[in-house]
């Protein structure tokens, strides 16, 4: 059941320049909320809301992590909501990552502010995931305490080198990959990276979901605005990130 | 007493709150929210004979108090239509009004028969999309060919039809009057007006489609001027839409002429929108002791 | 370097902002806030050939990120202007552009005449004023009418010529291309969208004159579109205008074909807009390494 | 001159139900103000900004005081405001009360929300000003303190009798003439009212000056939406409530 509510922000920090970590107190959608689904959240002054990846949940609190970046006006406003003030949220949407059985392993990826929607997933695996993340830069990493604390192997990228590996994610997956093979394969984060991870998980085989944007009016699968393109058995067709998504098995998604 | 309840061209709606085309689905998003019975109807998404993608994304882009959206008519077709999404629909205890919109007259007077027999309850003829290249704003936009698909869906049909007109034209007062001149039992107004916004970072229209049809808050003044100057034209009923967001919005609208309302895009905002709109009608109507909200219908007094 | 200074159709701006006709006087009161040499230009108050008192008020109504007003081309007639501000005005070092409006075809082209002598950098023919019984919206809503007028003026005037255009039109581009065709030397677009307001607690429209033209950042969309539209269909340059605020505004209107911009509205909300727009693309074409800002007029890459 | 500026809400309360009085600090403008003259104050979300009249001014504090009705949302939005945030305002606008010299008598007369732009305008005459204020009821009763504090003499008049006179400001004005005639007349409030007051003013040859409402966009002169019918030498024609009023020589405003 999708909940519309106005909800009190219960903590909120920054955790690098223009990068926010929100908790919001709205124990209805947390005893709801499933890996990977997001949340579209109002901003004050602008018509349409913003979706965000619900970054983790902790049901016994009955709170949601809202982990984002200020990327032009409306997540500005949205950044500016103190602690104790009421955030308007639409919560939990679209289709959530599938979680294996106790034991599988899982390798999760996640580039830039696509890290999020990792902490979640990866919390369900603890030590038998490992998580990639790649960040322009040193003073753009985010969530590795949070992945540590989940008891998930961590391996850092930055593009400039300034903090752990200098390279792309998709070069740690293939070593990664090198030395074991997990069961399932989790991405989010720019298109160029998912498509590279989409086809370096389809040379060997392993199932891998990834985690796509796109602009969005209503969030819920009504207004079709949310369109990106996939393919099943051949066929080429429309589907609808807020709805089929933004979750999707990465052999069905038509990469351009 | 039954405050809300309006007759629209010979059908009953329970309240005269009526969620837009496009904006709504078939309803069963937004059935997680409240009940379908509570709306007065739900005007489906525009349905096409053959099933259609619509266009490319980004199909939506914000602007000030309103949304492009360049969706383009995407739909399973007129068949899914009804095998798929009518058996559900008839349901809920609520209007159903179908959206039609053909490439071509022909397709449109198809359309329009494939539905008898169904249990739409009103046929809502979409000749104002600015998003497809056939049909669409092309039949919209020239009196002529207005009057001569109204002419020809009417002709295919025993249900009750309304136009719906398109605001980007010199006249909306003379395509009103041409469908009602061919058989047309009602308009509704407006549909989106064109515009556009370009990604000044890349140099790039934010939308695919380069231009799309702008709704929400912004256009509510230029829809009250027009179901004002239509309801003054015609004598048909008018359905009302463009930007409205509140009860007070309705009630606006409605003192314009609008015999019934449409809610899109501010849905988007806040899902609760119509059943606002409905609770906030309810209680104006007991505040001012007013029997049914139809009495306000064009009851506004230019100067 | 000179980075924001424009040639538009033979006159140099010191930079493209331009506070638009109707919203800033002849410039006196914003004078307490900046000095008027920081602008490009004025485009000043409707002209007219005798005094006009305009409509009764209430002459404005707010709307959703926009507004409606219905001043009616309130101004002291051109001697006025003449005699009493253009000596001011030559004083201030920016380009006057002369915004007129006639009632008749005959009443323009005098009021163009009239104007010759003066210091006077560009004319700015008024087809588009919604709240004027003759005149205004009544040329500028038919092509051929259009055409007319403008050959009348462009005949009895030795300076530079550009019409303004009404958006409440099915095609601009025809109107656009039939002033091209008739001698204009620019366009300036968009005018105000017609639209109405209404006070529910009385039942009455909020402008005295029922109806008036909406402005302000919800009609950017419509403006950036109907730019794009004309600037792709005519080879005069294109004044662009409607709801512009903010210098990211100013840029996106541009790569869509504006090659200067005018500011209106946005001045009420807050009056150093202009000022601010200003510096916003200076700071813009530094940043980007653009030497001067008419690069990016009509830059925009259609999908 | 005109000043526009982001100012802090020195002190914020509700003085009756939906009645807020707020001060702010703005030395500038404080400095500038004259009795009678108004802010244009902008309301978040909103597009055009609220005209209100400057209620008092402390130049040594360098505050000015607005005191408002919230009667839509626009004012509803301004009176959301804390103490210590931000206002936005341009100010000192219009024309003011003319002010005599010292010694001379006035009568200042406010009808609901038209009176606290008395408030300035009786201090200056101290106890020789006579303030007529009248209301729809007790509980909309205001600033009768604070024209005490001036110095000035006060008489209540309330539609329902439920504080002071029970009766109209206008009748208030009649019996106060019979009494003793001021030099001068300052009214604001309802059309009604102030033709009424017009009217007697007249009768009696007293000088009067009326504070117009009209709907604003500019508030400056330019835009010329605000418009009033006024008559000079016999001939009518259209004032601009921001800049040649909001104050106007009672004699100079066609009443319709
Ligand atoms: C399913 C999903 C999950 C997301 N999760 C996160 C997250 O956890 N953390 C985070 O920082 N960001 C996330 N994003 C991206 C985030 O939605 C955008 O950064 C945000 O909408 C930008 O809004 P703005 O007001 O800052 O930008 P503006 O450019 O001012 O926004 C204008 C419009 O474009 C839309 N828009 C702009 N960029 C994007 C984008 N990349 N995706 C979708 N809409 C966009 C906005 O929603 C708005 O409607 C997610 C996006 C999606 C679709
Ligand atoms: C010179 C002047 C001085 C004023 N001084 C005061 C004062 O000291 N205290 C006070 O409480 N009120 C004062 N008012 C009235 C005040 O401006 C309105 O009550 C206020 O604008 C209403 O805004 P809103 O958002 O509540 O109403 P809405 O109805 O939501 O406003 C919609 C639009 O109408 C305008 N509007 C509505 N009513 C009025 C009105 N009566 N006058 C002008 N514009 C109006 C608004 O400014 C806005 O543009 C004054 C008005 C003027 C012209
Ligand atoms: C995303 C979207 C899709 C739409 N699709 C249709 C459609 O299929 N058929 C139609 O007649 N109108 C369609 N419309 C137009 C709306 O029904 C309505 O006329 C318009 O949006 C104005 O109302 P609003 O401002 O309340 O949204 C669509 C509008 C939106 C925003
Ligand atoms: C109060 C007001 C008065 C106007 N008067 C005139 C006018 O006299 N002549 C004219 O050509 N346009 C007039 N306009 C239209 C503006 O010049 C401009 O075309 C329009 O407002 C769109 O721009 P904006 O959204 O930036 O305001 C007026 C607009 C407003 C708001
Ligand atoms: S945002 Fe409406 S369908 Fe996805
Ligand atoms: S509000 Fe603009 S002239 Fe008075």
């Amino acid at each position: 059941m999708y909940k519309q509510g106005k909800f009190i922000i219960a903590e909120k920090k920054a955790i690098a320049k223009g990068i926010f970590d929100i908790t919001v107190l709205c124990p209805e959608i947390a005893a709801e909320t499933m890996p990977g689904q997001f949340a579209q959240v109002a901003a004050e002054g602008f018509f349409l809301r913003r979706p965000i990846s619900i970054c983790e949940v902790d049901r016994d609190k009955g709170t949601i992590r809202l982990v984002f970046e200020v990327r032009g006006h409306g997540t500005d406003k949205i950044s500016q909501l103190a602690k104790g003030s009421l955030v308007d949220i639409i919560a939990p949407l679209g289709k959530s990552f599938t979680v294996l059985e106790k034991g599988k392993k899982a390798i999760c990826i996640g580039g830039g502010i696509g890290t999020p929607p990792m902490v979640e997933i990866a919390k369900a695996y603890g030590e038998n995931a490992t998580v990639i993340s790649g960040f322009r830069s040193a003073n753009a990493v985010i969530l590795q305490e949070d992945f540590k604390a989940n008891g998930n192997k961590t391996i850092l990228c930055t593009d400039d080198g300034t903090a752990g590996i200098k390279g792309f994610v998709t070069d740690a997956l293939s070593s990664e990959l090198a030395k074991e093979k997990p069961d399932i394969i989790y991405a989010c984060g720019p298109m160029m990276m998912l498509k590279g991870v989409t086809q370096i998980a389809a040379e060997n085989g392993i199932y891998c979901e990834v985690s796509l944007e796109q602009r969005m009016a209503c969030g819920v699968g009504a207004c079709l605005v949310c369109v990106c393109r996939t393919v099943k058995n051949g066929e080429e067709f429309n589907s609808h990130v807020c709805k089929d998504g933004p979750v999707f098995d990465s052999k069905e998604v038509v990469f351009e | 007493m039954n405050r809300l309840s309006v007759n629209f061209c010979g059908v009953q709606f329970k309240n005269p709150v009526i969620p837009a085309s496009g904006t709504f689905g078939y309803g069963r998003e937004y059935e997680q929210f409240y009940p379908l019975s509570r709306l007065g109807g739900i005007s489906v998404k525009g349905t096409t004979l053959n099933r259609r993608e619509g266009n490319p994304g980004p199909r939506v882009a914000e602007t000030p108090s309103g949304m492009l959206n360049s969706v383009g008519l995407q739909n399973g077709g007129v068949k899914k239509f009804l095998e798929y999404e009518m058996p559900n629909l008839v349901t809920k205890d609520t209007r159903i009004i179908a959206n039609i919109a053909g490439a071509t007259v022909e397709e449109c007077a198809e359309l329009a028969s494939m539905l008898e027999g169904s249990a739409v309850d009103l046929i809502e003829l979409n000749i104002s999309c600015p998003n497809v290249k056939a049909g669409g704003a092309a039949f919209g936009t020239d009196c002529t060919v207005a009057g001569q698909v109204t002419r020809a869906v009417k002709d295919a049909t025993t249900k009750p039809l309304m136009v719906k007109l398109s605001p980007n034209v010199t006249s909306i007062t003379d395509i009103a009057k041409s469908v009602e001149a061919n058989g047309a039992d009602a308009v509704s107004l407006i549909n989106t007006l064109l515009g556009m916004r370009i990604d000044i970072k890349t140099g790039r229209p934010i939308l695919k489609n380069n231009v799309g049809g702008l709704s929400g808050p912004a256009v509510f003044p230029v829809a009250v001027r027009m179901v004002w100057q239509v309801a003054n034209a015609v004598k048909i009923p008018v359905m009302g839409m463009g930007g409205v967001a509140t009860w007070e919005d309705a009630v606006e609208i409605m003192m314009a002429g609008a015999s019934a309302v449409q809610v899109g895009a501010a849905i988007f905002n806040d899902p609760y929108t119509p059943i606002k709109i409905i609770d906030g009608l309810e209680k104006y109507c007991i505040d001012n002791n007013i029997d049914n909200i139809s009495q306000i219908v064009g009851t506004v007094k230019p100067w």
